[in-house]
């Protein structure tokens, strides 16, 4: 594990909020992306029964 | 009871930026401020605590009026009435409702907002406790305003001015609870001063708000 | 047992009687048509009943908690959908849903959202409502407005199902449901004539 | 073939569909490798190893100011071309905006604390970016509020223009307004301190994983909302029938 | 154009408050804000100029719903878009109305606050001034705001989202300007700045204003 | 000559073609009257022709501020009196009042505040304005909604005058005005067909 010094909390805090948030926005587009595919699919399908 | 209170916050995420217009809306009075009255922490950390009020005073007083003009509007307001829940009830529901939409919101991104207005590290925790003792009371009184004025046309101004005054003491002891606890770190006297204005306002404006909506709905 | 007696009732609107004098009793099983021109006060009667405002004068006689009102307005919200929508209610009222949905033929619809069905689908929801309440006396106003041929029908029998368990109606309607043995009440006598009234409706009545 | 013809929507899908694979890939060793080479890097003899922060500091900044020209790009070809998947594209790049301008508040505030002392200041190059949020909460607003999509596409689009005329002058007000603490660009060859070849690198490789990344992501975003709307037209469809 | 003008500059004093309203709402958030950040002439003393221009933003945010909303409802707005006027025209119009209904008594009311707020007397010019100049940009941002949120329900947020960020180069500008004048006597640059902002602002947002207006009439 | 000429016109609301390739004249002194089922468009078109929302395809011909329009609502202001509310239309179209008034038989309630008035008297008011504003073609959305016989007779005097007078008027409406010699278009055979349109009229159509 490499050594921060003293200020591993600030370097660690900066990429842990990125992280964060980068995870949040990407599994929000993935999930909007799945569940807007299943609705879609879900109406086409019905439309041809 | 639960049902209604999950409804309302259920529309609130719903229909798009229920939480988050109050905050934004807190953002940008944060932000604004300095450039009114300058950058320097000086002319900044004196004033932050009564800024930080004003703004979440004026991000609730700028949703109240979703609290009963949307249900007016689409009739569910008349059927609530007629339902078996007390009205009082449903107002204190209501007001909830918009406390936990607006106010709680509010109070999570307060520090980070005292962040921007260089409050001090020491005043952050009694922000938050203010905020949190205090914005039930606005949320209440708020919603006592928008039972008064549900069925006028542009109620908005109107319902300011009704407000505002109300809000008065509130925000007068909000903000001597964090400038006290500051200074002298005792605020208990504040502190048991806004206490008791919420518990009143809870525990009487209902009746009320509720006498003001039979009046509207009729 | 009756259900609903009004005796020599007022209503006011605007500060003003609209009509006066009425009375009738209500029993279960029994439905009430309320007829009359535009603005003789059918909805302000209906909403005096509803507990939705004060009668002038006279007196209504009915159990608490009896009355499901139904307006022209369907109180649904546009964002939830319709199974939504009415599971609230059911949850207000103590009722239940799949019956309400499977009655008004809304199980195709159950999971759009309220905002995007149209005119007549929304009434049809509105109209579930009442089924989910559970109450004995509804009392409509216009509850056909804008439904098809297919769905007053429909309505018509939802509403004597409703009638057979016991329960009874009280509408304002223009049309005809198809309801035998309804009475009907024309409040064109009825309506209110100016003059001195011992107890005012509003400041009209009050100055004038 | 003409740039245009993408904005079918039928043609977008198929064509976004091939490309998404390679973005989500070149973004994904690009964004975790700059990140990981950034933060493996030696500390600074000045500011230690917050050094290491500049890795998503930078990046995001960059992003955040080129989102917001990308908008501003394809609501203009919304509002003359009247096509309709540009204007959904605008849609689907502000939330990724405003996350890459809070990924620069949030990394600059931390930063700031050990290199400034405080975690805000009311510097230009911050202020700018504080302002330029709120331009994309109100533009996500807008598209969130109006139900009709024509309107909306319409009303963010002219939003858009003005909120740049208006984003480009708070910048000369605020720069007006204050003097500042932050660096200059210090990638840039023309200032002396040219940022040392270690840091320079991984600097480059992440800024290119953001920019994968934001290519990604718009293009998910882009063809979720275009099976939105192909959902809404059907059932709109069959409403009217 | 001028018949549009005293339409609804008769409208705004026959409908109750129209001029009265903002200037009522100006003066409890002065109020308010000695409550807020404590009364001291020294604290509140630098933060004036900054309060003043807050506050007078703020009442003119809270009206501008007005400025469509109403004509929108009862249908005036169709008929005004198929009139012989340009629609650029009504806007420019409308916003001219909001300034004088609202804009205008604040400036008159503006020194009244200064002296609540300890606003040096060498000030007061400088702030009438950089009112005068600079409200006309507000109510014409705010015009174009409304115009964008003219059809939709509970718009009060959601127009303040939209409009404030607008604001903040004529609210920089006219601070900075009172603050200069008093700091060094010599406001030139921002007086040039927000001229020039309001004059563009005046010469192009009713184009804009009216393009949005235009997608929610059909 | 004619004062409007439709050449295969589409019109479109909520992202949908409502009716599509509907084409007709209307010379001065002609009335044409539009029929159809509720939502099958007849206010889309309305709209469309008098300038308020784009045509999706089509070409509509006629001279520049020729359209006087009234729609469902009347654009009363209620705390204006009806003679100021004309006369702000007055001045905007540069017409004149007191002819109006008469024509209307307002003279009566001139002076009234319009948010005193009955429905039936802000309607009056509110087809007054087409008198006030000169202009020859008057495109018309159920005018007379709310109106009582009598008004509903006079309107039609003030219609013949009209269009005697060179003007021409095109309405939707479900009564009967007794216009003699006025042209009926049912809209009904003209309601778009989904499919692939050259140019959508909205997202609606760019997507479905
Ligand atoms: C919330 C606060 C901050 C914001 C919004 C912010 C914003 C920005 C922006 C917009 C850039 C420009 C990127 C570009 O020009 O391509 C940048 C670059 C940079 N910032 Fe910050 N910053 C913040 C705080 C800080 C702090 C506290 C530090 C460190 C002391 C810092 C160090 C840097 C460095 C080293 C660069 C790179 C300059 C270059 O090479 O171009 N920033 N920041
Ligand atoms: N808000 C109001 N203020 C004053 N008067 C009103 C108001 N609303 C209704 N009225 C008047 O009260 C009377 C009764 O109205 P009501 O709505 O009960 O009539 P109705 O019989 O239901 O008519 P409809 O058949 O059109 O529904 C009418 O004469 C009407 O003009
Ligand atoms: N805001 C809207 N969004 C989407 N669709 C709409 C909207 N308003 C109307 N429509 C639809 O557009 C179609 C045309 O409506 P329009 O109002 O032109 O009908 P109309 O012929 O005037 O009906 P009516 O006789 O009831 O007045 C209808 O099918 C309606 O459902
Ligand atoms: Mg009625
Ligand atoms: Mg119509």
């Amino acid at each position: 594990m490499i050594d921060l010094g003293k200020y591993a909390g600030t370097v660690l805090a900066a990429y842990g909020i990125s992280v964060l948030l980068l995870v949040g926005l990407v599994w929000h587009s993935i999930a909007a992306n799945t569940r807007a595919r299943r609705a879609l699919e879900k109406q086409e399908g019905r439309k041809d029964a | 009871m639960l049902a209604l209170l999950t409804r309302d916050l259920r529309l609130a995420t719903r229909a798009g930026g229920g939480f988050g217009l109050g905050v934004a809306f807190f953002l940008i009075l944060c932000t604004l401020v300095p450039f009114g009255v300058g950058a320097d922490t000086s002319a900044l950390r004196p004033i932050a605590p009564g800024i930080l009020w004003l703004g979440a005073l004026l991000a609730c007083l700028l949703s109240l009026d979703r609290i009963f003009a949307l249900d007016h509007e689409d009739g569910s307001l008349d059927l609530l009435a007629t339902a078996p829940l007390p009205l009082e009830g449903t107002v204190a529901i209501k007001a909830l409702a918009h406390w936990i939409t607006t106010g709680l919101p509010l109070i999570a991104a307060a520090p980070l907002f005292g962040l921007l207005l260089h409050l001090p590290a020491e005043a952050m925790p009694w922000l938050v406790i203010s905020l949190l003792i205090g914005t039930p009371a606005l949320s209440m009184l708020g919603a006592f305003g928008a039972a008064i004025t549900v069925g006028l046309r542009r109620g908005g101004l109107l319902l300011s001015l009704l407000v505002l005054p109300l809000y008065i003491p509130t925000l007068i002891f909000g903000t001597e609870l964090i400038r006290r606890a500051v200074a002298s770190g005792d605020p208990t006297t504040p502190l048991v001063f806004l206490a008791g204005i919420t518990a009143g306002v809870v525990a009487l404006i209902p009746f009320a708000a509720a006498a003001a909506l039979r009046v509207n709905l009729r | 047992m009756s259900l609903l007696a009004v005796h020599d009732l007022a209503v006011s609107r605007g500060g003003l009687r609209a009509v006066e004098g009425v009375s009738f009793t209500l029993n279960a099983g029994e439905a009430l048509i309320l007829r009359g021109p535009n603005g003789v006060g059918k909805t302000t009667l209906l909403r005096t009943i509803a507990g939705l405002q004060p009668a002038t004068a006279g007196l209504i006689e009915m159990a608490e908690d009896a009355v499901a009102y139904a307006a022209h307005a369907d109180g649904l919200k546009g964002a939830l959908t319709v199974a939504e929508n009415l599971r609230f209610w059911a949850q207000i009222f103590g009722g239940e849903v799949g019956a309400a949905l499977a009655a008004m033929d809304l199980e195709a619809l159950a999971d759009r959202p309220a905002a995007s069905l149209s005119a007549g689908q929304k009434r049809r929801t509105g109209l579930a409502r009442l089924l989910v309440t559970g109450r004995p006396l509804w009392v409509l106003d216009e509850p056909t407005v804008s439904l098809d041929a297919a769905s007053v029908a429909r309505f018509g029998a939802v509403l004597r199902g409703h009638l057979a368990g016991g329960g009874a109606a009280l509408m304002a309607t223009h049309i005809d449901l198809g309801l035998e043995g309804a009475r009907e009440l024309d409040l064109t006598p009825y309506r209110a004539r100016p003059g001195r009234a011992e107890k005012p409706a509003g400041f009209n009545e009050a100055f004038g | 073939m003409s740039i245009w013809e993408y904005a079918n929507p039928v043609k977008f899908m198929r064509t976004s569909g091939a490309i998404l694979p390679f973005a989500v890939a070149g973004a994904v060793v690009c964004t975790v490798g700059g990140v990981v080479w950034g933060f493996l890097t030696p500390d600074d003899f000045r500011q230690g190893s917050t050094v290491k922060i500049v890795f998503l500091h930078v990046p995001a900044a960059m992003m955040a100011i080129n989102i917001w020209v990308m908008m501003l790009v394809a609501s203009l070809i919304w509002l003359i071309r009247r096509h309709h998947v540009s204007a959904l594209a605008a849609k689907a790049a502000a939330p990724i905006g405003a996350v890459m301008t809070l990924i620069a508040l949030a990394t600059g505030a931390i930063w700031g604390q050990p290199m400034w002392g405080t975690w805000w200041e009311w510097d230009p190059r911050l202020t700018s970016f504080l302002i330029l949020l709120l331009f994309y909460l109100g533009y996500i607003a807008l598209w969130a509020s109006v139900e009709d999509v024509d309107s909306a596409a319409d009303l963010t689009g002219v939003l858009c223009l003005v909120g740049s005329v208006f984003a480009l002058l708070s910048r000369y007000a605020v720069l007006f307004w204050n003097q500042g603490l932050h660096q200059g660009a210090s990638l840039s060859v023309q200032s002396g301190e040219r940022m040392s070849a270690i840091y320079r690198y991984p600097l480059y490789l992440s800024m290119l994983g953001f920019l994968l990344l934001f290519v990604a992501l718009v293009l998910i975003r882009t063809r979720t909302e275009i099976r939105r709307r192909r959902l809404a037209a059907l059932q709109a469809r069959e409403m009217r029938a």
